[in-house]
């Protein structure tokens, strides 16, 4: 008896310490998306309070015992508008609430910090832009707003922070992002909130939310080398893409100095801004947008650079502000080995729709 | 020959819906000889038209032969022009949930164009 | 007492079938008149090419939002088609549209041998569409345009291999990413006139067994709800058609 | 409240079943295999509905079993993750969606409207068969190793990642969506052309508006998720690329085809369960339903605004923010119907003579839990709040509400309801009540924590948890516990009824449809001499005056 009492009651203290009934709000938006959903959380409980009491009231006050015949009522025109439009409206401003949210958290401030993400069959994999890599983790500083900018190699995955009360879908073939601000320092869940396959369940992690000081002495301690321009200058001109965008006269392809962030007139017409979703289709399918004043020559890069690579470049074109460092990659070429620049510049030839083929380490 | 009446009333029924002469109602074969004629008539110019310089006029141009000659085929040879409101309505009901699926499924294809997603 | 509430007593239960009025034989039980049945069997007809029309729509609604995204590749695709076929068998299905509606014509007004006629004509024709049908499709089998299978790129990204259609168009080679797209053209062309053709050979089967059935005179004495079902059938394939034809085949012929 | 005081069961001690009715009307299995009788097919579909929930239910149990623990202990995560794709396939095309439809509404769609049959008995029975074959597939799909994309399937995942039974299930619902669409088609042929002199259409029950609008949802929609299998089909064998991003295809396209049929089709498990709350709470508080029209048009309303939201299962899928506004705002309006509905049932219950058999307690939990369900699904249409509670348990609550607590509870209303009708028999009464109360109990101990975890964040699909959402875990699965045997007392007492249960005479709940004005169970042509209709729908002064009729005739 005394034993198995024991057992219970670890069991229990276990239970008790690992128990919560409301997740932590750590980012600015929290308490917003809180207060939207604490008034949605009273109107359905008045709602539904409204809806037992008349349920209960009436089966009281009417039922057969205390109300042996029925009064028989068309309805009422006055009550039924009532009930229609009282609703209607409560739902209208939840609308135009949640909406204002919504935009709020898929519409990054221009001062925001860009961390990408790439997900993967089974793990997250976040890239600094001074380079550092983390798996299934996150590092990120308070009062800072940060974007996360997410691609998917494979299937569908969703970046969930429960914490900071943000989800945003990482897809294959193409950017999507979503911003926050940390506010308290901790560790809360990340989790993969789309079904992946297999190992789903197992596609969580930490986001690590420090203090700035703390978090440039993380930095400063994992960093691996080359940032991520850095290492997108060296793919620019093992790619041999400097080949073209030399920012000289005589240059086969446009200049990219200071293209990030610019509005560019299409052959066809159209106007596009500049962004980071821009710029990775404008390396993978080149002539599906092609800027006015060029030939569509720029070949496709698909299936050779793996979105990493991809994440490099644009990150390193972002940064262009002047021509020199186009220049220096120019230098470095010729001192790079013939073989790996070749590469690259093939693959007009084949029919082969393969991605796995000719990717370049990165 | 038996043919029957073109127009038989007999109702059955106080069915709001049910118009009981449609049936009834023969299509003389000329006026499918007519429609028949009128559809090759557009096929060849569906045809002739695409070979036009017309930019987007062109689709246009097509879509539109199209949405005739099928107009055609549904009065005439599927009868709709004579046949009861239900009738009618169901085709309305059909084309309506048809465009609906296409509409607002472009709907977010074209303005993910205006940038955000 | 409840069982005296009933409105029709029990006893008249054993009357049921003492059929006071007279009865077409094709009248089933359930009807009262067999106005009431017709109407029902058409209707039912329309709301089956209700589902039909969905069915397609997903279809285009795939082909309208591919072929904006990827314009050039569904042009140089469809150039690899053969204007020639596909107006030929546009005309073929719209002539067995008329001999379909023919066939309903002589049912109504009772000829046998003309309808027999006209349904062995329809059925005549539905089978040159799709052996023009099986023609073009075996083009794109040799030439390797078959998504998945071997799919070959080379009349896209080097025109000039392919004279035939070169000699036509004179089209500009695709950039490798958008020939690339030109799979996504064949795979919804296959899947679009996949489906009709589908649909064809249903209709011929279903053909085959109406001829049968007016050969022994079933559908002149009267009833003539399955043919005229048939025939709103057919028509509808052959409008799907009418829609195929210009956005697969009619895509900027313009040289 | 003691039991059935509206109960008026004939004298048992002389009472018989009327020897002739369409159950014993022919004998033998081939009788009942090429029946075209709907109220037989509707016999046949309501066993096999049975059969599938409970396979459905056992897998429901697998998966609260592995939820008791954090860890993935139970089974492999693979496994966990067919057993719910599995659970989700055959509750939702195998159980939910034929439930009442195929079942009740077969049954009694033509004794309300006053029709021998349904206008198509050939195609109603060819409907079973699909159902039928659709049904083995899912089996064999499940012999052979399952398969686990979720019953959602997808894209690219289904298509291009995994290799278990895609194709065989997809074939499988394709099948058992043209099943559905023949019900439905059949619905509609029926209420329009096969209604009884004098039945027009504000006559109607509203049981049959509701399975109009759902038949309507049944014929436009089904076609599309058709359509959205073959796609994926056609991208498993050839890759024709309009999924895979690869090859420059949208997978968010298969989102939208997928959706544009799978919000209607929620509405096509929920209508026909507001039929029977229609019916079952006029009856049991003797009064005609609040607002008759309100609750008619509400239902169309639903079908037709139900093709406009789709939208609100993709809202951070990367659609485009604007389109998202559209598609949330029509969220918005659709759910008011619903609410039209519930308040006008509420205020039928007023100035009523209410009794609370069983059927009424479902009906009654109908009520609150659809509730909880429907304002719950507003928060998921508001953009906002679904950015936090989207793919995490709020939804899995969210549905279960709306599906198990809605219209399951409906169902399970709907047959005690008309048992009586179908069988000749009652149930006993005591232990039915009983049933429902456990279910009710059972229910909320099940799904409500769920609410709480998905807010706290915990993702659905998860074979495993961080330890701290255990203790919500394990008050769910010993909730699941209590609601199986909610469900299986029902079954256990209704097969008991079959031979035992009092035997019930025309209308043991003095009810005013039509199919209460006849022998039960009825004769296998209905009526044998179509009636004329010369009052509305839930007319207790008429049931009054014909009871007085019949007394003076029986007096005389
Ligand atoms: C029977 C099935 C059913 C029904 C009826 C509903 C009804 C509704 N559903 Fe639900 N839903 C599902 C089944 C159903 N749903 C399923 C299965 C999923 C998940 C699919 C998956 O991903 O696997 C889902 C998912 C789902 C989502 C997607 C979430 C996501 O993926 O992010 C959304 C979003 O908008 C939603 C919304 C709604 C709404 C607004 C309603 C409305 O129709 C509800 C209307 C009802 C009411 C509003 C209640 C009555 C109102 C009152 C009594 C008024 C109260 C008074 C005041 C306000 C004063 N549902
Ligand atoms: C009609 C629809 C329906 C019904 C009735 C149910 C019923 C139940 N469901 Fe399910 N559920 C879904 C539709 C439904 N569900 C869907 C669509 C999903 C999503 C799948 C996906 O993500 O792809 C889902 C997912 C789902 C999950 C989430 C899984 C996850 O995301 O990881 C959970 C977890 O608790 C769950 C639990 C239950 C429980 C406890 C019941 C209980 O109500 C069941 C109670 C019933 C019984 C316990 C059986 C009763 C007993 C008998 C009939 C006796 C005979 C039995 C035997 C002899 C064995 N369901
Ligand atoms: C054969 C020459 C060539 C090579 C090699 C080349 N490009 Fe380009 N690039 C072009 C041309 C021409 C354009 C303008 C037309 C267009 O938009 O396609 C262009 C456009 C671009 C643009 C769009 C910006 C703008 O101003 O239009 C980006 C970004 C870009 N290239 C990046 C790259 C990167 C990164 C590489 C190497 C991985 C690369 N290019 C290799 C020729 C080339
Ligand atoms: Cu990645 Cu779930
Ligand atoms: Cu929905």
């Amino acid at each position: 008896m005394d034993h198995i009492s024991q057992v219970l009651w670890q069991f229990l203290e276990k239970w008790l310490t690992n128990f919560s009934l409301y997740p932590p709000e750590a980012s600015k938006i929290a308490p917003q998306m809180d207060a939207l959903y604490f008034f949605m959380v009273l109107v359905s409980l008045i709602g539904l309070t409204i809806v037992i009491l008349l349920v209960t009231g009436f089966s009281i006050l009417y039922s057969k015992k205390r109300h042996p015949v029925a009064v028989q009522i068309e309805g009422s025109t006055l009550l039924e508008a009532t009930w229609t439009i009282i609703p209607l409206g409560l739902f209208l401003i939840m609308f135009v609430w949640g909406a204002l949210i919504y935009f709020r958290v898929y519409t990054p401030p221009a001062n925001a910090m860009n961390i990408y993400v790439v997900g993967k069959q089974w793990m997250w994999k976040a890239e600094h832009p001074g380079g550092q890599h983390e798996i299934n983790a996150l590092h990120v500083p308070t009062g800072r707003p940060i974007q996360l900018t997410l691609i998917s190699q494979d299937v569908f995955h969703s970046f969930s922070i429960p914490a900071f009360r943000v989800k945003r879908e990482a897809i294959p073939g193409r950017y999507t992002s979503v911003w926050f601000e940390a506010t308290k320092t901790g560790t809360y869940h990340l989790f993969c909130t789309q079904y992946c396959g297999t190992n789903h369940s197992a596609m969580i992690g930490d986001i690590v939310v420090q203090t700035p000081d703390e978090y440039k002495k993380w930095l400063q301690g994992s960093t691996s080398g080359m940032s991520l321009a850095q290492n997108g200058e060296r793919l620019f001109a093992s790619l041999s893409c400097s080949a073209c965008h030399n920012g000289r006269a005589d240059a086969r392809g446009p200049a990219l100095a200071g293209v990030y962030g610019s509005k560019l007139t299409l052959t066809n017409g159209q106007s596009v801004s500049v962004d980071e979703a821009y710029l990775r289709e404008a390396i993978l399918n080149p002539s599906e947008h092609v800027t006015q004043g060029y030939s569509p020559i720029m070949p496709t890069y698909q299936g050779q650079i793996s979105e990493d690579g991809v994440i490099s470049l644009v990150e390193y074109i972002k940064n262009l502000n002047s021509n020199d460092r186009v220049e220096q990659t120019l230098t470095t070429t010729t001192l790079l080995p013939e073989s790996e620049g070749k590469a690259a510049a093939v693959g007009t030839s084949t029919g082969q729709t393969s991605t796995k083929q000719g990717m370049v380490k990165q | 020959m038996s043919a029957p009446h073109e127009h038989q009333h007999q109702h059955t029924k106080d069915n709001d819906d049910a118009t009981h002469d449609d049936h009834l109602h023969i299509v003389p074969p000329r006026t499918y000889i007519i429609v028949g004629t009128i559809l090759l008539i557009f096929t060849a110019l569906t045809v002739w038209a695409s070979y036009l310089e017309l930019g987007v006029f062109n689709p246009v141009i097509a879509l539109f032969i199209a949405c005739v000659k099928a107009t055609v085929v549904v009065l005439f040879f599927m009868h709709v022009k004579y046949s009861s409101k239900l009738t009618k309505l169901t085709v309305g009901a059909g084309v309506f949930t048809f465009l609906t699926l296409i509409a607002m499924t472009l709907a977010d294809y074209f303005t993910r164009a205006w940038g955000r997603w | 007492m409840s069982d005296s509430t009933v409105a029709v007593s029990g006893a008249q239960a054993e009357g049921a079938h003492s059929g006071h009025h007279e009865h077409p034989p094709y009248q089933r039980h359930h009807f009262e008149t067999i106005e009431q049945q017709m109407d029902a069997t058409s209707f039912a007809m329309w709301l089956f090419l209700l589902t039909e029309i969905m069915f397609f729509g997903g279809l285009f609604t795939a082909y309208l939002i591919y072929r904006n995204w990827y314009y050039p590749a569904f042009v140089a695709g469809s150039h690899q088609l053969n204007i020639f076929w596909g107006t030929a068998n546009t005309a073929v299905l719209i002539t067995s549209s008329f001999t379909m509606a023919m066939g309903v014509w002589c049912a109504q007004t009772r000829r046998k041998g003309g309808l027999v006629l006209s349904l062995c004509l329809t059925l005549l024709l539905g089978l040159v569409f799709l052996g023009i049908k099986s023609i073009e499709y075996s083009e794109k089998i040799e030439k390797h345009h078959v998504p998945g299978f071997h799919y070959s790129l080379r009349s896209f990204t080097d025109p000039a291999s392919d004279p035939e259609i070169y000699d036509q168009y004179h089209d500009k080679p695709l950039a490798l990413d958008m020939a690339r797209h030109t799979e996504m053209y064949f795979g919804l062309y296959f899947a679009m006139t996949g489906m009709h053709a589908l649909h064809m050979i249903i209709g011929c089967a279903i053909l085959g067994y109406l001829i049968f059935r007016a050969q022994a005179g079933d559908y002149t004495t009267g009833h003539v709800t399955f043919v005229e079902n048939f025939g709103l059938y057919w028509h509808f394939v052959d409008i799907i058609w009418i829609f195929l034809f210009p956005l697969l085949y009619l895509i900027s012929r313009h040289g | 409240m003691s039991s059935s005081t509206i109960v008026s069961l004939p004298d048992q001690s002389t009472a018989r079943i009327p020897k002739v009715n369409f159950i014993t009307k022919e004998n033998g299995l081939l009788s009942w295999l090429l029946t075209g009788d709907h109220k037989r097919i509707a016999m046949l579909y309501l066993a096999s509905i049975t059969f599938f929930f409970a396979i459905g239910g056992a897998l429901a149990g697998l998966i609260r079993l592995e939820l008791l623990t954090p860890q993935s202990d139970l089974m492999a995560t693979d496994t966990y993750n067919k057993v719910f794709t599995m659970h989700g396939v055959v509750m939702i095309f195998l159980f939910l969606v034929p439930s009442v439809p195929a079942t009740l509404g077969n049954f009694l769609i033509p004794l309300m409207i006053g029709a021998k049959d349904l206008a198509l008995p050939k195609i109603n029975l060819l409907s079973w068969y699909l159902y039928v074959a659709g049904g083995i597939l899912v089996l064999y799909t499940m012999a052979a190793g399952g398969v686990d994309t979720g019953w959602t399937f997808t894209t690219p995942l289904s298509t291009h990642y995994l290799n278990t039974n895609v194709l065989s299930t997809g074939i499988a619902i394709f099948i058992a969506g043209f099943s559905s669409i023949f019900t439905g088609l059949n619905f509609i042929v029926t209420i329009h052309k096969m209604r009884a002199p004098g039945m027009t259409w504000f006559r109607l029950p509203l049981f049959v508006w509701s399975h109009y609008a759902a038949s309507i949802l049944m014929v436009l929609g089904t076609p599309v998720l058709a359509i959205a299998l073959v796609l994926v089909i056609l991208e498993r064998t050839m890759g024709i690329g309009v999924f895979d991003a690869a090859k420059g295809g949208d997978p968010i396209l298969f989102q939208h085809l997928f959706w544009f049929y799978s919000h209607p089709a929620v509405y096509i498990m929920i209508l026909p369960g507001m039929g029977v709350i229609s019916e079952v709470i006029s009856t049991f508080s003797r009064k005609r339903v609040f607002g008759y029209t309100a609750v008619a048009f509400s239902s169309v309303a639903i079908a037709v605004f139900g093709f406009f939201v789709w939208e609100h299962h993709m809202f951070i899928m990367g659609v485009s923010s604007y389109s998202t506004l559209v598609f949330s705002l029509l969220t918005m309006l659709v759910a008011v119907p619903s609410a039209i509905k519930i308040f006008n049932w509420s205020f039928t219950l007023y100035k009523g003579s209410i009794t609370f058999e069983t059927p009424m307690l479902y009906a009654f939990g109908f009520m609150g839990l659809f509730t909880i369900g429907g304002l719950t699904g507003v928060f998921l249409g508001t953009t906002g709040t679904d950015i936090h509670l989207t793919e995490t348990y709020f939804i899995v609550a969210h549905f279960h509400f709306v599906m198990v607590g809605g219209m399951l509870m409906a169902f399970l209303s709907g047959i005690h309801f008309w048992w009586p009708k179908m069988t000749g028999r009652m149930y006993p009464e005591k232990i039915s009540q009983l049933a429902a109360l456990i279910t009710f109990i059972g229910f909320n101990f099940t799904f409500f924590p769920q609410f709480i975890l998905g807010t706290l964040g915990m993702p659905r699909r998860y074979a495993a948890y961080p330890a701290e959402f255990q203790v919500l875990n394990v008050f769910s699965t010993a909730g699941a516990t209590i609601l199986g045997v909610g469900y299986l007392l029902p079954i256990l007492y209704l097969t008991w009824s079959l031979r035992y249960g009092e035997i019930a005479g025309s209308n043991p709940w003095q009810a005013t449809g039509l199919e209460w004005q006849i022998q039960s169970p009825p004769l296998t042509e209905n009526f044998p001499e179509i009636p004329i209709v010369d009052h509305d729908a839930y007319d207790y002064d008429w049931l009054e005056r014909k009871h007085e009729r019949e007394r003076e005739v029986t007096s005389v």
